[in-house]
């Protein structure tokens, strides 16, 4: 093992050298300083790997031939290597990224950054207290100096203001090192922990704590700060963020070793302040560096509250700090590298990264690494911290850190959303191989930790799943023109579905047919698209690997993992829709805020275990049961779409891709009801506070069910109408859930097929008719029926399904529906069920009058009928539909049967072709049957009477004593039920849209208030600054 | 004002915190444990009959380089930021734009003169504080800053004086070289990285003693004399005319 | 003794602070914070002060034998040589940033260097 | 119960029974209606005849397919309405084909015809049938409400959903009724059942077809008469589900004609009385006053 002080010698002489060479001998200088870097990566790589295999332990390394407390020593551990590597790697790649910068500037600043690497290494090493002190004020002055490596003339007044702090800072700390060493003697920092001289009440421990505290940039003392990420080159702004930080938090843990861990609390606090604050002013930033420096101070507080919650943490405590360590460190300095090939500064002007798609990929894995998704490592730590700190019951700080990084997750994904839509301008992007390099190298590095993680982690490695490897391998397929992308995914959804037919339980299989067999049949309509579609394929193939492991997770992470994966999958499905941006934003913050509410509820039914089955969720301590129950239903129903929660669905399903909209409505939506199910089925009723939360979720059922068909009846939009009518149908099913009886579960069983079926097929319907018509707006369509026929056929058999009007396989839903509410005993919410009922026949007619009969409009009458692929899919759903209609015991009997283990109570009974419950009989082949005659005979008898029937033209009608010439108006269709919406129209009035709007601007003005608190005098930083040691410091005297 | 109040209100709190430090204080009697093993084991230890220097150069060594580097820094920095002023225009340029300006006022006789008798007091000084540090007050910092200072009369009495910058660096960065392989010759040759015994520690109290601490200091001073001399010489181009 | 040294460099801190955060001018700052950095050295020097002892330097004066009780404590000595050179350090750049403000802006006036905010 | 093909022609007897019932029942109530108002009315055969004209009329016209297979629906859900309820209690004769499905079967079947119908209209392009159906669809919503809960709280109090076995539960003297045994039920049942049955004051869904031209505005010639046929068996069929239900049923055809008669009279007898409602106006009227007595109903059981 090369020592450790190498990390020291080996910068500083390079430094040196590089003084001696003479001048002009730039690349000389530059290879030189590659060099170093890149040894002293090489070395801390061996070491960590040594650690890491067992090899060595932690070592001391004294100097001067003394031992300490007499001299100064250093110490390299596992977290110590890994931190220097951490460190010389951002190195050695901001050295890369900065070729041009450097050689234009000399030798002198490739000396300070090698100077800056070596004084951040020297940080994680020293175990003296004035030794670190002088390290930190290495760092601070090479700091003044690699500021002014921007060609930015701001950044020299941001460079001042940082000088101007870091002496208040420096002040601090060598009051308070000096006072430390007269109590204890020793400047040595484990000889001050290990000595019991100093304690808690220290003055002088808190002044150097919070001193190194504020090295961290806790917000709100951090101003200058931010002007540094704002101005700086962004190459060192990615050394600050990802090394410094790194270095600076090393410090902190160390000296929360001092006085007996009793400073944990104010870490914490602090942290969380940070994380909170900084997260939720960043909401309103646009320029991108400013808004990755407020993105390093909000990590940096995580990372300070886990620091301060080690005490609990444990083992995991390394597993843990090092996961969101590596995330942000990888993720921000990509970040920040990916922002210098940018030109311009605003948020929007990222989508010159369109230009190609490997920076989009490279962009997305930054953005998920940081809000911490799987498989990154964040998401594996964030799993144990929230677990741990469930089992501690630390809850407020937990709801916390969550609702931070819900903030955290909108700033992103925002962003995100900006950068994939719009016009990219094509002179935006300046790229060069040195910087495209490194910033691959961040790629790469971002899925190797995430591997790492996987491996390390208790719960198994995501990376091994094979629907995700399968999803990601799609990524390396991009280049495959569509058709052969299609097969290919086609064929992997059918073979996983027959590779694993024989695990499923008839519960799953249903689910497992849904998305396996169902999705390629909705992918059959992809092939209508042309060239490559790049990103559509791997979305789409994230969203069903995700449905297909969480139907056989069987522990709270493998589900919440899947779970997350299919959000993401489908997240970016629905971002490719053309105005679908604002759509997915709230789609990924409703479906990670239902998560993070998931997660919680999995933390506290875990207790502390970290790899939980989803099985033991029936012997969750009954104190905290309902509370597991309650948080884990809203998650899921969040997904459902349930009322109150159910924003984000219309804009999101309307405004998605043709063959995407049917996809996420007939498949992706039925996660949360397999999500209810297990939970249901492991927890049964739960009650808070006396009141029985199935109760509740009936009334949530029932609301859903009349408000999603009140508002679909109310759309002007075609696809809209659908995703309101979803809602609704998830109501019915989540009704049917909370009946908590056999037929209740069955009916929610039929809702989900018969849903996924004639919604699917509406959805495509529909979709086609806008990709013929170019507008989903119904009144602007009409007549449409002899043009496209089979769309229609495929509308008029979905609607007669939706509607449950017999013979078709509605009925067999209401029919359940009946004899399922017979047994509750909690009837009022039925008595809304029973009012939305009827209402579904107001959205369903003006879905079919307004598109496919009426008038004719003039610019569509060259139209010709949707594109085949399109069709194939929909008359197959037609002759599902028929099946399921004729023989439901296809599907039900099994579930039926499988139910009686769960609910003993009101099965059906299947003999012959009657299907006969308790209370009632149904026969859907004589219904078939009788109604085909009754029908044709009548229809037979019409052709007979009426056999040489006159076909006449479109307006051959008479009305208001004229003979109408104009389509548009002749075509009664927009606001299609006024009377209806005079007379309950405000049981519609957004009152959910306008509470979570409400929310989102209270946030949005509060950060808008609060950032003028950074008025960008330097001074104020500084009294910023004092005032924080002083507000710190009586908060903590207050509360001790 | 309501800043100013606010300001004031801080400092004093600050203050009282800095009084609850001061009330708590009470001067040590006996020597700490870190104190009285240098009191006891410096001179056997190392040699060296200054603790304090035995103290910077050898025991706390680590800080003493980190600190040479601070300057080093500083120097780099003050050089960088000050010549990246001139942005793309070329050196000689520069120096041509420079001969054009009207000269400066002619330097007095008194300060002409002096400067050529104190200067090579003033080196020789500083080089006797220097190789003495390890015996009496003083050393390579003080000794440095001393040198440093005949430069500062060098610039007072001839601004337009051309004193090597590149020898400066030269000597700049060889010392600091020095101190690091001196450093790890500790480490190789010795009990540790800057471990002064690598050399023989010799007769207590006389001038080739305490091992490779009058060696180290000699660069120190070297060093910190170039550094200062470099910022100087920096700054003094900075003066307006 | 130690005291009084204790508190003349509280006080020098507390001025340099006050005068820190209410003089705009840069340089006026800039002297301000040199005033408290004296101050902290102050105190780095007095708390390492003992009544009654000498300088660390062994010589005829003091034998090595009886140092221990002879002598004060040395650590503060070096460690405020120290921070005594990085003080330094911190003030070249200071002035360096000024010169350049004062080049590229014009104005040595902190709270004209705004156009980084919020 | 189980299919038997003997049921084939007793159904069609059921039908050819309730047809020519509806045609007389249909006339002496517009005659009634007509003498309200002083005049002097049609005579009771004239649904014969207008019935025998239009199936007889040559020349028409269609606008497309829906448009032709409109009545076809419409027909055939009132068929289909009557034969999946029995229509006399304890014959096996008269049972029709309710072995397909219970009560449910029949509360859905309702709109099987009504869909059609409307989207039959629909393709004839004239706004004044959209501009009906919208009103009618609005109206139903409500008008339906109290009517389903009635049947729920039914149900509940017999604890089954067969028709047949409701209606046996009600026998053994009219106090058995449902009328009488759950009266909140029956009063929330005929509330709505005012409402569906297209008369005053709920009749404003057919007004934009009587100004213009009449009914369905663009059905003629023989569509028209087989919506007339309709009309004159679906009113029937639904009185029979009402009477299964709530008014103890029929065990023979003489108690089958009165039992229809009386409770069709009654929303004639309210029609005659009471303006028309907007949509608007009859959507409310149904939530508040219709719905309560439902709620009720529900609740008490």
């Amino acid at each position: 093992m090369v020592s450790a002080l190498s990390f020291i010698a080996l910068p500083l002489g390079t430094a040196f050298t590089l003084g001696l060479l003479p001048q002009g001998m730039q690349r000389v200088n530059y290879l030189l300083t590659l060099l170093a870097l890149a040894l002293l990566s090489l070395i801390a790589a061996s070491w960590l790997l040594a650690f890491a295999a067992g090899e060595i332990a932690t070592q001391q390394i004294f100097t001067a031939g003394t031992t300490p407390p007499f001299s100064i020593n250093l110490q390299i551990g596992m977290a110590e290597a890994a931190g220097l590597l951490l460190l010389n790697l951002t190195g050695l790649l901001s050295v890369i990224y900065l070729r041009d910068t450097l050689h234009q500037q000399g030798a002198r600043a490739m000396a300070v950054l090698l100077i800056f690497i070596m004084a951040l290494s020297g940080i994680v090493l020293t175990r003296d207290l004035f030794n670190l002190f002088v390290f930190i004020e290495l760092t601070t002055i090479a700091t003044g100096g690699l500021i002014l490596l921007s060609h930015d003339k701001r950044a020299l007044g941001a460079g001042f203001k940082y000088l101007v702090a870091t002496q208040i800072i420096s002040i601090t700390l060598l009051i308070g090192t000096i006072f430390l060493y007269h109590d204890s003697g020793t400047l040595n920092i484990d000889g001050m922990a290990a000595g019991g001289l100093i304690t808690g009440e220290s003055l002088a421990l808190f002044l150097v704590l919070i001193a190194l505290i504020l090295e961290l940039k806790p917000f709100p003392a951090n101003g200058w700060a931010l002007d540094i990420y704002e101005s700086a080159h962004p190459a060192f702004s990615a050394i600050l963020s990802a090394a410094a930080a790194t270095a600076a938090l090393f410090a902190v843990d160390r000296l929360l070793l001092v006085g007996s861990n009793s400073w944990l609390p104010l870490a914490t606090a602090v942290g969380v302040v940070s994380f909170v604050g900084a997260n939720l002013l960043a909401l309103v930033q646009r320029n991108d560096r400013r808004i990755l420096g407020y993105s390093s101070i909000a990590q940096m507080g995580l990372l300070l509250v886990v620091v301060g919650q080690r005490d609990i943490l444990g083992e995991s405590y390394l597993f843990i700090a090092g996961g969101i360590l590596l995330a942000h460190a990888i993720a921000k300095a990509g970040l920040f590298w990916l922002s210098g090939i940018i030109v311009a500064r605003d948020l929007s002007d990222w989508r010159a990264l369109q230009r190609n798609p490997l920076y989009i990929f490279a962009f997305a894995t930054f953005i998920a690494m940081l809000v911490g998704l799987p498989p990154f490592p964040g998401f594996y730590a964030k799993w144990d911290l929230v677990h741990l700190l469930a089992a501690h019951d630390r809850i407020a700080l937990l709801l916390a850190l969550l609702f931070a990084s819900l903030l955290e997750a909108l700033f992103l994904f925002r962003w995100f959303g900006y950068v994939i839509k719009g016009e990219a301008n094509p002179e935006g992007i300046i790229c060069a191989r040195n910087k495209l390099g490194v910033i691959a190298a961040a790629t790469v590095a971002a899925w190797g930790v995430a591997y790492l993680w996987g491996e390390m982690a208790l719960q198994g490695n995501l990376l091994y799943s094979i629907p995700l490897l399968a999803a990601l391998a799609f990524l390396l397929l991009e280049w495959l023109a569509v058709p052969y992308k299609n097969v290919l995914a086609i064929s992997v959804l059918l073979g996983w579905f027959v590779v694993n037919y024989a695990d499923y339980n008839p519960l799953q299989l249903i689910f497992a047919v849904i998305i396996l067999v169902g999705g390629p049949l909705i992918l059959l309509s992809s092939f209508y698209a042309r060239g490559r579609r790049i990103g559509f394929y791997p979305a789409t193939m994230l969203m069903f690997a995700g449905m297909a492991q969480l139907i056989v997770a069987k522990s709270s992470f493998d589900f919440f993992a899947a779970w997350e994966i299919l959000t993401i999958g489908s997240y970016y499905l629905i971002l490719r829709g053309k105005a679908s941006e604002p759509h997915a934003i709230s789609y990924i913050i409703f479906s990670l805020g239902g998560a993070f509410l998931m997660l919680t509820g999995f933390a506290l039914a875990a207790a502390g275990d970290l790899n939980f089955l989803l099985s033991n969720l029936s012997e969750v301590a009954p104190a905290v049961a309902p509370w597991v129950f309650l948080l884990l239903a809203i998650g899921f129903m969040t997904k459902t779409a349930a009322i109150g929660v159910h924003i984000w669905l219309p804009g999101a399903h309307a405004e998605a891709e043709s063959d995407v909209s049917p996809m996420l409505s007939g498949i992706l939506l039925k996660a949360g009801l397999f999500g209810l199910m297990v939970l249901m089925l492991e927890m049964g009723r739960q009650s808070l506070y006396g009141v029985d939360l199935t109760h509740v979720m009936l009334w949530i059922g029932a609301l859903s069910a009349l408000l999603g068909n009140l508002m679909a009846a109310f759309q002007e939009d075609a696809k809209r109408l659908l995703a309101y009518s979803s809602i609704a149908q998830l109501g019915y099913a989540l009704f049917g859930l909370a009946l908590m009886n056999h037929l209740g579960w069955l009916l929610a069983l039929m809702f989900v097929i018969n849903h996924f079926i004639y919604k699917s097929m509406l959805f495509l319907s529909v979709g086609g008719v806008a990709k013929r018509t170019g507008t989903r707006l119904m009144y602007r369509m009409g007549g449409l029926i002899t043009l496209m026929p089979l769309s229609f056929i495929a509308v008029l058999i979905g609607i007669i399904a939706v509607s449950g009007v017999p013979p078709l396989s509605g009925f067999g839903g209401r029919w359940i529906f009946y004899n399922a509410i017979m047994t509750a005993e909690y009837r009022l919410p039925l008595i809304i069920i029973f009012l939305a009922g009827p209402i579904a026949f107001l959205y369903l007619f003006r879905l079919i009058h307004t598109i496919f009969l009426g008038q004719l409009k003039d610019e569509h009458r060259q139209l010709r009928e949707a594109p085949f692929w399109m069709i194939l899919p929909q008359m197959i759903f037609v002759a599902c539909l028929m099946v399921f209609a004729l023989v439901p015991g296809l599907a039900l009997k099994r579930v039926d049967h499988y139910l009686l283990q769960y609910f003993p109570e009101g099965g059906l009974s299947w003999d012959g072709l009657t299907i006969t419950s308790h209370f009632g009989y149904w026969s859907p082949i004589s219904i078939m049957v009788i109604v085909g005659v009754i029908f044709m005979t009548l229809f037979a008898w019409l052709l007979f009477v009426n056999r040489r029937a006159q076909k006449v033209k479109q307006f051959n009608i008479v009305f208001a004593a004229e003979r109408p010439f104009r389509p548009e108006t002749t075509h009664f269709a927009w606001n299609f039920f006024a009377p209806y919406r005079k007379a309950l129209g405000f049981l519609t009035e957004p009152l959910v849209t306008r509470f979570w709007d409400a929310i989102g601007e209270a946030l949005h003005s509060l950060a808008e208030l609060l950032r003028r608190f950074y008025n960008g005098n330097g001074q104020t930083y500084s009294v910023h600054l004092l005032a924080f040691v002083v507000i710190t410091f009586l908060l903590a005297r207050g509360v001790s | 004002m309501i800043k100013r109040f606010l300001v004031l209100l801080l400092v004093l709190s600050m203050g009282v915190m800095f009084s609850q430090l001061l009330v708590g204080y009470s001067p040590d009697r006996q020597l700490n444990a870190t104190a009285h093993y240098y009191a006891t084991q410096t001179a056997s230890e190392t040699g060296a009959a200054n603790i304090v220097s035995a103290i910077i150069v050898t025991y706390r060594g680590l800080d003493t380089l980190g600190e040479v580097t601070v300057l080093f820094l500083a120097a780099a920095i003050v050089g960088m930021v000050l010549s990246a002023k001139q942005g793309g225009q070329s050196p000689t340029s520069a120096s041509e734009a420079e001969r054009q300006l009207p000269p400066y006022p002619p330097v007095g006789e008194l300060l002409a003169t002096g400067t050529q008798l104190l200067v090579p007091l003033i080196l020789m000084f500083g080089a006797y504080v220097i190789v003495n540090g390890h015996l009496t007050p003083g050393g390579g910092f003080q000794g440095g800053a001393i040198l440093a200072s005949g430069m500062l009369l060098l610039l007072l009495s001839d601004p337009l004086r051309t004193i090597g910058h590149r020898l400066i660096s030269v000597v700049e960065s060889f010392s600091g070289l020095a101190f690091v392989l001196l450093g790890i010759l500790g480490l190789l040759l010795a009990g540790g990285f800057l471990d002064n015994k690598i050399l023989p520690l010799g007769t207590f109290g006389s001038l080739f003693s305490a091992g490779a601490i009058p060696v180290i200091y000699i660069f120190i001073g070297l060093k910190v004399g170039a550094e200062f001399s470099s910022m100087l010489l920096n700054l003094a181009k900075t003066e307006e005319r | 003794m130690a005291y009084i040294a204790l508190a003349t460099g509280f006080l020098l801190i507390l001025i340099g602070l006050y005068g820190a955060l209410t003089h705009s001018h840069i340089l006026r700052m800039i002297v301000a914070f040199t005033v408290a950095n004296t101050g902290v050295n102050l105190v780095l020097v007095g708390v390492g002060y003992m009544g009654g002892r000498t300088a660390p330097i062994l010589d005829k004066a003091v034998e090595v034998s009886a140092a221990a009780q002879r002598i004060i404590d040395p650590l503060p000595q070096a460690l405020v040589l120290t921070a005594i050179v990085i003080g330094l350090g911190v003030t070249a750049l200071m002035l360096t940033y000024a010169y350049r403000l004062y080049v590229t802006r014009g104005t040595l006036d902190i709270s004209r260097y705004t156009e980084l905010k919020w | 119960m189980q299919f038997d093909w003997m049921q084939i022609p007793y159904s069609l007897l059921t039908l050819f029974i309730v047809l020519n019932y509806g045609m007389l029942l249909n006339a002496l109530i517009a005659k009634i209606a007509a003498r309200v108002g002083r005049r002097h009315g049609i005579p009771i055969w004239q649904n014969y005849a207008d019935l025998l004209k239009n199936y007889g009329i040559r020349s028409s016209i269609t606008h497309g397919v829906m448009f032709y297979l409109g009545p076809v629906f419409r027909l055939a859900g009132g068929v289909g309405l009557l034969l999946f309820v029995p229509t006399i209690f304890g014959s096996e004769m008269f049972s029709n084909l309710s072995f397909a499905g219970d009560l449910i079967l029949a509360l859905y079947f309702v709109f099987f015809g009504t869909l059609g119908m409307a989207l039959g209209a629909g393709e004839s392009g004239h706004p004044h049938a959209a501009i009906g159906v919208s009103r009618g669809l609005s109206q139903v919503t409500t008008a339906e409400l109290p009517f389903a809960l009635a049947v729920f709280a039914v149900a509940l109090q017999y604890q089954t959903l067969s028709v047949t076995d409701i209606v046996a539960a009600q026998q053994g003297g009219f106090l058995n009724w449902t009328l009488f045994t759950n009266p909140f039920a029956v009063a929330a049942a005929m509330l709505g059942f005012l409402g569906s049955m297209m008369r005053p004051p709920f009749d404003v869904v057919l007004a934009p077809q009587e100004i213009p031209i009449g009914p369905p505005t663009e059905y003629h010639s023989s569509y028209l008469a087989l919506m007339q046929t309709n009309r004159m068996i679906f009113p029937i069929a639904k009185i029979v589900v009402y009477m299964n239900l709530f008014f103890g049923g029929a065990a023979s055809w003489p108690v089958f004609f009165i039992k229809v008669f009386f409770i069709y009279m009654v929303s004639v007898l309210v029609g005659v009385v009471f303006p028309r409602f907007h949509v608007e106006q009859s959507v409310r009227w149904f939530l508040v006053w219709a719905v309560p007595f439902g709620i009720i109903a529900v609740l008490m059981v």
